[in-house]
């Protein structure tokens, strides 16, 4: 129902209209304030983790959770809370540095096709489609074995592979954008391509970015998860969730600890960036508000 | 109304299926094992791995049969072959064989069957095939026909009748015996093979002579085999044998889905100590075929050369600790290549664990308290590794020195790190090695030990060199050139020079064995000047261009082996002295002198013992007969025509 | 002539989480059989809401708070679920504004316009395509046969509002109410479409109610006018006088506001300020801040709705006598 | 006709695109650390080479790079699979000599496609319905609890959850079988648990495609012609939200090629995707490219299958 | 005097497959300083083509636009740029014209900082003056687009399109997404502003009525060419086109004292689409006088009294 816009003297912009639809949808303000607490959690595990991630204690090894180590001990007797930090800071790191490599192919690669379209935009999303045709668990392999293993080179790999959806959206946000009434009024008012760019172009296409990176975050980690299970992850002693879990099943009859908390930790931060994620694009999208 | 009518035909069928059961009045025996997934059927491409080709669906002349104070748990009995002699220099063994020995399809097995066999695994037809696991390698001008280019009548094996066999080798063999019972020493059915050569192999088509039938083999899944209704010989009462390929072994055991499952970790180890009913199925027996331990990287890294590192390493390791609190118990500490109470390993002298020497073992060789030390690269594979963390924390706590955990996919690992002789690409560091004895030879009483002589003991520049060699050796195949008489020049002067060092070398050998060795015709110079002379006489630039580019491999290949020689260290010399007299000998005394060769090798700290595992499984009570295989890759069972199932 | 709609009091209210909407509040009006009665008003006034209401087909966050609406003898906002449905379509069908949307795009057009003569079960499968051919055919629909099977991006705008109206006839409805048929078409288009309602109404003789921002229209398609301000009824007249005599300031300013080929340069004089803020609509007449006349009692006192003559009905304090005293 | 002509350029582009992606993977492997094409790769196969001398080893390297075709250059070798490819041979591979690939590929493939199509029936006859309750209830707690099960479900490794239900209904229970692939009893536990993630990822995008659909205009035409909620939501909103989907079974189903492989292992189903992450992790180079090559073309082709259906169901697409 | 603007057989096509979209075909037109030329047409004809084409925010594909005197076809870089502060463009959709991520205050200041006119006290003084002008109250200066209504968001499109001092204004249609009483301010506000600032509109519509009371010569364009032009009084009192006469007839006119009209005589059919046109006279399809030659030829634009201007074989 149209109604007549009330015509409030209160500063109310783009990005505060959006953080109040988003804390209407209290799924994604808890998935938030859950993240927001790992994410301090991740930056100060050092000083938090009773132990380092690394220290085994042989006397206490498959030890159930006690008042020493509140979420148990592995196969080495190292502290299962210690190594759980440090799983969920590896996994941060892989999700939001998977996601900046992201950002950065597929903000150039589909912006330069948008832009530049005709021939240019042709080429690149010829290799978008192919991309999107490699098959990324594969490649995922193949590039993590050329690159060699290590936090960095799994979070560039799944990066790598993860571009093309992101070289889409951006290619179709600046096709749209391009042609759209705001900035041929700006181009009308003689502003350069830069300015148009800077002011009126970047700041319309950053809420879908944002959305998009929401839910590649969790999909990056999810893949480094499958990449540990085969032994693709991050050096041990490290710990990372995906061989975590993959240890851990091994020893579910005997030692369901060593399963449990891993898996539960995995999928509560999971299911956080997805409510995150299904909040912003609700917020962002304009539509949303039927 | 269809369903209902499909229905109606169903049950008919079960309740016929049921009755005809107990009309019979005999269950079929089923036995279900678990059993790591195989390439295929074809038993010459089996590696060491030669389990099942080798007395359960194939039979070769002779086999392994239970001996618990034996070697590998085993013995080696005739299985075809009825009786055998051998000549004086060991080279021409004659075989004589059972003549009651049938193919599953009524087919007598004869000694044709396995001149035919074994000459059509030396045709360069099986280009892929790998010989260094069979007794093919030493059967007389193995080599010179699998490269093509002598005829397949050359290969020294003959049957001189129905029954007799006689095999020539080109180098004396004192265990043919033991090397007959791997999966190549296996005849394969000549009529089926060459009726269908691509898939004569496949469940339902192929003619085997041993206990067992394959009915079926589903790659990822399971293979089935049945009682061979022709074989002739002892074997126990199982009518069919399920092997189930990957799954969760103990919980298909639990589930009753399987016989007897193998126990993978501490956890399952614990588990079944704390079911009172599992706990009473319970076995366990020690691999000591098979040490566990780490080794040195096979790179170029000058580093490694430090023998008081290597040393100061392998002594700074608790093998205790690590059995008790890591392995759970489901381990023996080692320090030797060969346990206690072994009669190779009680001549051994042990590494020690000693904190104090290790450390100062460290300063000494240049690195007080593992400063100074660059990072050095544990190589793993598959996740996490238990052993690897804890070597790695004991090293950083008793000598203050790091070492990062390197992950690589697992053919990388294999093909690139550990097997190989060199691999440019590794850092110096380590890899896990378990070395095994893949059967009952008597080189494998080194339990590959001896590559510390041949490839690591000599100076890194020299190691690098060596690779060189290698890769100029490849080259050669493919170099241009060799049509005038300049091109000659260079080789020629390189051949005397070589002949010099050639010269040297064998005057001043001690032992005699190796001398003879080297000195056995046609010696590397005469080839050469063989291929000098047929050279000058070639019509075609073709020809030419092939003679000197042999002639260019047999010098390269004649220069890798000075650098070599020239380069190993005097222990590694004797080693390798002590090594050829060992395997100049039958099986019984090789044993009671495999420790001169061995000692040696241990103290060069490349290969370093850590611990003996200990193999675990639950089983059926009523199944009996089961054999542990203690060989190569890891516990599991074989040979199954001794499996009973009592009522 | 005899009533066939009566609505009293009607009350559509939207809540959201800014506040209660007051999109319809307190509407009364009555329908006679064979009447057109236009309804105009600017967005938001609540025009289409008032209708839409009476058959249940607000969104969901709306809700009829109060009033009544008999038709044909019932009270149309206390019928049941099941017996509402079988008045939607059947006695009352509606064409909606804008007919790319309000078209199911992968649906055939013919089994659209089957759809209300099957759900009420008037005619069979068969019996009901050929009545859908029929209605294509007097709809105007060029090749009619086999435009039957056509989805609706094959046809222009023009040619899917005629589909829209062919399946507001199918069930011969006694009310349709028509909410901006108009409004997405070109003037060359509009014109065809006026054309055929006015045909189907002459011929059918079914009462339309014509939903519409253009007064012009209105006047001229209407028999009665109803002029809605902000939910609620401002002037309430019969065409005749409303085109003689219209009262209220809003209308007034509305016709003042419209232009018209004939009208001369200079002579537009527009309402000043926007139309309210429905969560807190203005004390008084909802009017009264735009008003030109507009007097104490205007911002305090709500106007009634007041017959000034017969068929004449305003509400607006300064009307006295059949004329705006201001 | 616009279809075939439509079908033959797509054809076209996968035809290059698969060259590409070849060359890509060829040219990955080829800077990938660790040799394939000489004496380590043979020697690696073989294990242990060292009783052998380096003439003996010659004579065994030299058979292996004739058989795999490794005696050439690069751009030879890839030109030479490429030429093999499109005709589906693809030669034996490191780790099978016996077999020619596409032998081992034919064999697993029903495994796997009846896996995945078990599967995905399965993902569908849940998630759809699923999808339709939440959004139909929307934000009522039937809707939170589907959704969030539905999600945890998917976010799970699928390998956890089936070790579960194996110690749980095998074990414990004793109602289902460990493992194995004859019996519809056996495969229960693996169709389950590969069919919990593109379960959840239906049951959202129904939800999502379903509210789009009813907030339609379309939506309030149907009602006004006296649609009851049965025959508005069938015939129109689901109708209209189901056409969606059939976006995101294709690359599921194409996923599944892969993504069963832990399921594969733990259930002993004889599938393609134990071959192809061994291809993986033991470098078996020319398996390695043929799974990339066969993976590539199935979602290509997956994808060319679901635009073809979407526009029989979507009368309004056209081709150009 | 001299013409502000000469538009010489302006053409601009889009390729739509093999085929041309003829969006705009062979347009000629001019308009003087101060005057304001209408031009009217349904959807589907190329009028807000037009209007961009002048503009040069697309680019023609043949013709001349000569503005001021100088050919901004020519023009590149900094010297269309420069040009563009004397024309300007007013759009439909008034919030799809602003950037939601900027305040209004912000969006009528950007052409001034993007001509960098002025110091940042200079030009807040500017909007200020700008905002009193279009009838926006100085206080929301710091809003944003979407708490607007309609007719104010319209409001600051103008006060951004005025910020440079214009001399030429398209309006494309810039009233017919607004109601009544709004669009009628808007109506009275491009008036006055015209009036105050003798500004030229190139004023698009499908409005009659509005194009009518704002124009003063006005074109009829029907698929990409125009068909008559005339002065407004004119065109509107004598009508020559067939097509002028139908539109002007469809139009319901304001009922005075009874004369209620409930049937509109209208013209049958639909317009074709662009890309496949009629042989002949493109109205031949739709014309209830058409003659055999209209099917064959293409009527010439021709001026049949000074300054009314038709192409139609009847005339």
């Amino acid at each position: 129902m149209e109604v007549a816009l009330k015509q409030q003297k209160r500063r109310a912009s783009y990005w505060s209209a959006a953080w109040g639809r988003f804390k209407k949808n209290k799924m994604a303000v808890v998935g938030l304030i859950y993240i927001i607490i790992i994410i301090i959690v991740s930056i100060f595990t050092p000083w938090i983790a009773p132990y380092p991630y690394d220290e085994p204690h042989y006397a206490h090894t498959f030890e159930k959770p006690s008042a020493k180590f509140w979420w148990g001990t592995d196969d080495l007797g190292r502290c299962m809370f210690s190594r759980n930090l440090y799983a969920m800071r590896n996994a941060l790191l892989i999700g939001f540095g998977s996601q900046i490599v992201v950002l950065i192919i597929g903000v150039i690669i589909g912006s330069i096709a948008g832009f530049r379209g005709g021939r240019v935009d042709t080429i690149l999303m010829r290799i978008t489609d192919i991309m999107y045709a490699f098959p990324t668990f594969l490649f995922n392999v193949i590039l993590v074995t050329v690159m060699g293993r290590g936090l960095f080179t799994i979070l560039v790999a799944v990066g790598v592979t993860g571009w093309a959806g992101m070289a889409r959206l951006v290619r179709g946000m600046v096709m749209y954008l391009k042609h759209a009434d705001f900035v041929e009024a700006a181009r009308a008012l003689g502003s350069k391509e830069g300015y148009i760019i800077r002011k009126y172009i970047l700041p319309n296409m950053l809420g879908p970015i944002i959305v998009s990176l929401a839910f590649g975050i969790p999909n990056g980690i999810w893949i480094e998860s499958g990449l540990a299970l085969i032994g693709m992850g991050v050096r041990p002693p490290m710990p990372s969730w995906g061989n975590m879990i993959g240890a851990g099943i091994g020893y579910i009859m005997a030692f369901p600890h060593m399963v449990i908390f891993p898996v539960l930790t995995f999928a509560l931060t999971l299911l956080a960036f997805t409510y995150v994620g299904d909040g912003l694009r609700d917020a962002l999208n304009p539509r949303s508000e039927v | 109304m269809l369903s209902k009518k499909v229905l109606i035909v169903l049950l008919v069928l079960v309740s016929i299926f049921l009755l005809s059961g107990i009309v019979n009045g005999q269950k079929e025996r089923v036995v279900s094992l678990p059993y790591w997934d195989t390439p295929g059927l074809i038993p010459y491409y089996w590696q060491a791995q030669h389990i099942l080709a080798q007395g359960t669906i194939f039979e070769g002349l002779f086999g392994y049969a239970p001996d618990p104070k034996g070697l590998g748990g085993v013995k080696v009995v005739p299985v075809i072959a009825q009786s055998y002699k051998v000549s004086k220099d060991y080279k021409v063994w004659t075989f004589k064989l059972r003549k009651d020995k049938k193919w599953s399809n009524g087919d007598p097995v004869t000694a044709k069957d396995f001149e035919w066999s074994f000459k059509y695994y030396a045709s360069p037809k099986i280009p892929d095939l790998p010989a260094w696991a069979g007794p093919h390698q030493f059967i007389e001008n193995f080599w010179a026909v699998k490269s093509g280019a002598m005829d397949l009548d050359k290969l020294g094996v003959k049957a001189l009748d129905d029954y007799t066999l006689e095999i020539r080798l080109a180098t004396p063999r004192y265990d043919m015996k033991e090397w007959l019972c791997v999966a190549q020493g296996v005849p394969i059915h000549r009529k089926s093979v060459e009726a269908d050569p691509q898939n004569w192999w496949r469940p339902g088509k192929i003619v085997v002579n041993g206990p067992y039938v394959p009915v079926s083999w589903t790659p990822g899944k399971d293979m089935v085999l049945v009682k061979n209704p022709n074989y002739v010989g002892e074997r126990g009462n199982v009518d069919r044998i399920v092997l189930k390929f990957g799954g969760l072994g103990l919980q298909q055991y639990q589930a009753g889905e399987l016989d007897a499952a193998m126990i993978g970790n501490v956890a399952e180890y614990r588990f079944v100590l704390s079911d009172p009913k599992l706990s009473k199925e319970f076995h366990e027996d020690v691999m000591d075929c098979f040490w566990n331990g780490y080794q040195w990287s096979r790179g170029f890294d000058p580093i490694m050369d430090n023998i008081k590192l290597r040393q100061a390493l392998a002594m700074a390791i608790d093998r205790e600790k690590l059995c008790k609190e890591v392995l759970g118990g489901r381990a023996l500490p080692l320090n030797k290549y060969w346990p206690d109470g072994n009669p190779i390993g009680d001549k051994m002298k042990g590494i020690p664990f000693d904190v104090k020497k290790a450390q100062k073992l460290l300063e000494e060789a240049g690195y007080p308290g593992g400063k100074g030390l660059k990072t050095l690269v544990f190589y793993i594979t598959g996740g996490g590794d238990p052993v690897v963390e804890f070597i790695v924390d004991q090293w950083k706590k008793n000598l203050g020195i790091n070492v990062i955990i390197e992950n690589v996919e697992s053919g990388l690992y294999w093909n690139s790190y550990v097997w190989p002789n060199f691999s440019p690409d590794a850092k110096a560091g380590f890899t896990v090695i378990g070395a095994p004895m893949n059967n009952l030879e008597i080189g494998a009483l080194m339990k590959n030990s001896d590559h510390t002589v041949w490839f690591y003991d000599f100076p890194t520049s020299a190691r690098k060199r060596r690779h060189e060699l290698y890769q100029e050796y490849d080259a050669w195949l493919r170099k241009e050139g060799g049509l005038t008489e300049a091109d000659w020049k260079t080789l020629i002067e390189k051949r005397n020079t070589l002949y010099a060092g050639f010269k040297r070398i064998v005057d001043n050998e001690p032992e005699k064995l190796w001398r003879e060795e080297l000195t056995r015709p046609p010696l590397w110079y005469e080839q050469f000047d063989e291929l000098y002379e047929k050279w000058k006489a070639a019509k075609t630039n073709e020809e030419k261009t092939n003679y000197w580019r042999l002639a260019g491999r047999v010098l390269t290949d004649q220069e890798g082996f000075q650098l070599w020689y020239n380069n190993l260290s005097s222990q590694s010399k004797q080693a390798y002295r002590w090594r050829y007299k060992t395997i100049n000998r039958p099986f019984s005394d090789a044993v009671k002198i495999a420790h001169y060769a061995l000692q040696p090798m241990q103290d060069r700290y490349y290969m370093v013992p850590v611990y003996l595992a200990k193999a675990q499984w639950v089983k059926n009570p009523k199944l009996e007969g089961l054999m542990l295989y203690k060989f190569s890759w890891g516990p599991g069972f074989f040979n199954f025509k001794y499996l009973n199932l009592k009522d | 002539m005899a009533e066939l709609l009566k609505v009293n009091n009607l009350r559509t209210y939207f809540y959201r989480n800014e506040g209660v909407v007051k999109a319809v509040d307190g509407i009364s009006y009555k329908l006679d059989y064979g009447e057109t009665l236009g309804i105009v008003g600017e967005s938001g006034s609540g025009k289409t809401v008032s209708v839409l209401s009476l058959l249940g087909l607000i969104r969901r966050n709306g809700r009829v708070e109060g009033g009544e609406a008999i038709f044909d003898g019932k009270d149309l906002l206390k019928l049941s679920k099941e017996e509402l449905r079988e008045i939607r379509g059947k006695d009352i069908s509606i064409i909606f504004q804008d007919p790319m949307t309000s078209l199911n795009p992968i649906m055939r057009i013919g089994i659209q316009i089957m759809e209300p003569l099957i759900w009420h079960r008037l005619l069979s499968d068969k019996d009901a395509r050929d009545r859908a051919i029929e209605l294509l055919r007097v709809v105007g629909i060029p090749e009619y046969k086999t435009r039957f099977l056509d989805y609706p991006f094959q046809f222009s705008g023009g040619m899917r509002q005629r589909v829209m109206i062919a399946m507001a006839l199918a069930c011969n409805p006694k009310l349709v109410i028509a909410d901006e048929p108009t409004t997405a078409l070109d003037v060359t288009i509009r014109a065809q479409i006026l054309n055929l309602m006015h045909e189907m109404k002459e011929k059918l003789n079914m009462s339309i109610i014509f939903i519409t921002h253009d007064i012009t229209l209105a006047m001229n398609f209407c028999d009665t006018i109803i002029v809605m301000y902000a939910g609620k009824i401002v002037e309430y007249s019969s065409i005749e006088k409303f085109i003689k005599n219209p009262l209220h300031p809003y209308s007034q300013g509305l016709l003042n506001s419209t232009l018209d080929i004939e009208k001369k340069e200079g002579s537009l004089r527009p309402i000043p300020g926007n139309p309210p803020n429905l969560i807190n609509p203005p004390e008084g007449c909802r009017f009264h801040p735009r008003c030109s006349y507009v007097q104490e009692i205007c911002k305090e006192k709500e106007p009634e709705l007041r017959e000034i003559e017969e068929k004449h009905k305003v509400a607006c304090h300064l009307v006295k006598g059949g004329n705006l005293n201001a | 006709m616009g279809l075939v002509k439509y079908i033959l350029r797509r054809l076209f582009t996968i035809f290059v695109s698969l060259i590409a992606v070849i060359i890509i993977t060829y040219i990955l492997m080829w800077i990938a650390p660790g040799e394939f094409f000489n004496i380590a790769q043979f020697q690696a196969s073989a294990g242990k080479v060292a009783t052998l001398t380096p003439e003996q080893l010659q004579v065994l390297i030299k058979g292996f790079e004739e058989k795999y075709g490794l005696n050439v250059p690069l751009w030879k070798q890839i030109l030479n699979y490429l030429k093999d490819a499109f005709r589906f041979k693809f030669g034996p591979s490191f780790s099978n000599p016996n077999e020619p690939i596409e032998v081992q590929i034919a064999r697993r493939f029903p495994v796997t496609l009846t896996l995945a199509i078990l599967s995905m029936t399965l993902a569908v006859i849940v998630g759809i319905p699923l999808g339709i309750i939440a959004a139909l209830k929307r934000n009522t707690w039937i809707d939170y609890i589907s959704m969030f099960f539905s999600m945890i479900g998917s976010i799970i490794p699928a390998y956890t959850i089936g070790v579960i239900m194996v110690i749980i209904f095998s074990v414990y229970l004793r109602v289902l079988p460990t493992s194995g692939w004859e019996t519809p009893k056996q495969m229960i536990m693996p169709v389950i648990c590969v069919a919990l993630g593109p379960m959840a990822v239906i049951a959202r995008f129904m939800r999502s495609s379903l509210l789009d659909v009813l907030n339609q205009d379309y939506i309030r035409t149907a009602y006004s012609k006296g649609g009851t909620d049965r025959a508005v939501i069938i015939r129109h909103a689901l109708r209209n939200s189901l056409i969606p989907i059939v976006t995101i079974i294709g690359p599921q189903l194409a996923f599944l090629f892969t993504g069963t492989v832990w399921i594969e292992n733990l259930f002993r189903v004889p599938g393609l995707g134990q071959l192809f992450v061994n291809a993986a992790s033991m470098r078996d180079y020319p398996l390695l490219v043929t799974s990339t090559f066969i993976l590539s073309l199935s979602v290509m082709l997956m994808n060319l299958l679901v635009d073809i259906i979407y526009a029989f169901l979507d009368p309004r697409i056209k081709y150009e | 005097m001299p013409e502000l603007l000469l538009v010489k057989n302006l053409r601009k096509y889009f390729p739509r497959g093999r085929k041309l979209l003829r969006a705009v075909d062979n347009v000629s037109f001019s308009i003087d300083p101060g005057e304001t030329l209408g031009l009217v047409g349904e959807s589907g004809s190329g009028k807000s083509t037009l209007g961009r084409t002048v503009l040069r925010l697309l680019e023609p594909n043949d013709g001349e636009i000569i503005f001021d005197g100088i050919d901004i076809r020519r023009l590149k870089g900094d010297d269309l740029r420069q040009i563009r502060m004397f024309m300007q463009i007013i759009f439909q959709d008034p919030l799809a014209s602003l950037n939601p991520h900027m305040t209004i205050g912000q969006a009528i200041e950007d052409p001034l900082i993007i001509h960098n006119i002025g110091t940042k006290e200079q030009r807040r003084r500017a909007v200020m003056e700008l905002l009193d002008i279009v009838g926006i109250g100085r206080e929301f200066i710091d809003s944003f687009p979407h708490e607007f209504s309609g007719g104010q968001q319209q409001r600051v499109g103008i006060a951004r399109a005025l910020a440079l001092n214009p001399k030429f204004i398209v309006c494309d249609e810039p009233v017919s997404s607004l109601d009544v009483s709004i669009g009628a301010q808007i109506v009275s506000l491009l008036y006055e502003l015209k009036r105050q600032f003798k500004l030229s509109y190139l004023f698009i519509s499908h409005d009659l009525a509005v194009v009518k009371y704002l124009s003063d010569k006005v074109a009829v364009m029907y698929l990409g060419t125009f068909v008559e032009l005339a002065p407004k009084e004119e065109l509107y009192g004598n009508p020559l086109h067939p097509y002028t006469r139908a539109l002007l007839a469809s139009v319901p006119k304001m009922p005075k004292n009874g004369g209620r009209q409930r049937k509109f005589p209208a013209l049958k059919g639909e317009i074709p689409s662009s890309v496949d046109l009629p042989s002949g006279c493109r109205f031949q399809s739709r014309c209830e006088y058409v003659m055999d030659i209209c099917r064959r030829e293409e009527p010439i634009f021709r001026e049949v009294s000074p300054g009314h201007f038709v192409s139609c074989h009847l005339v």
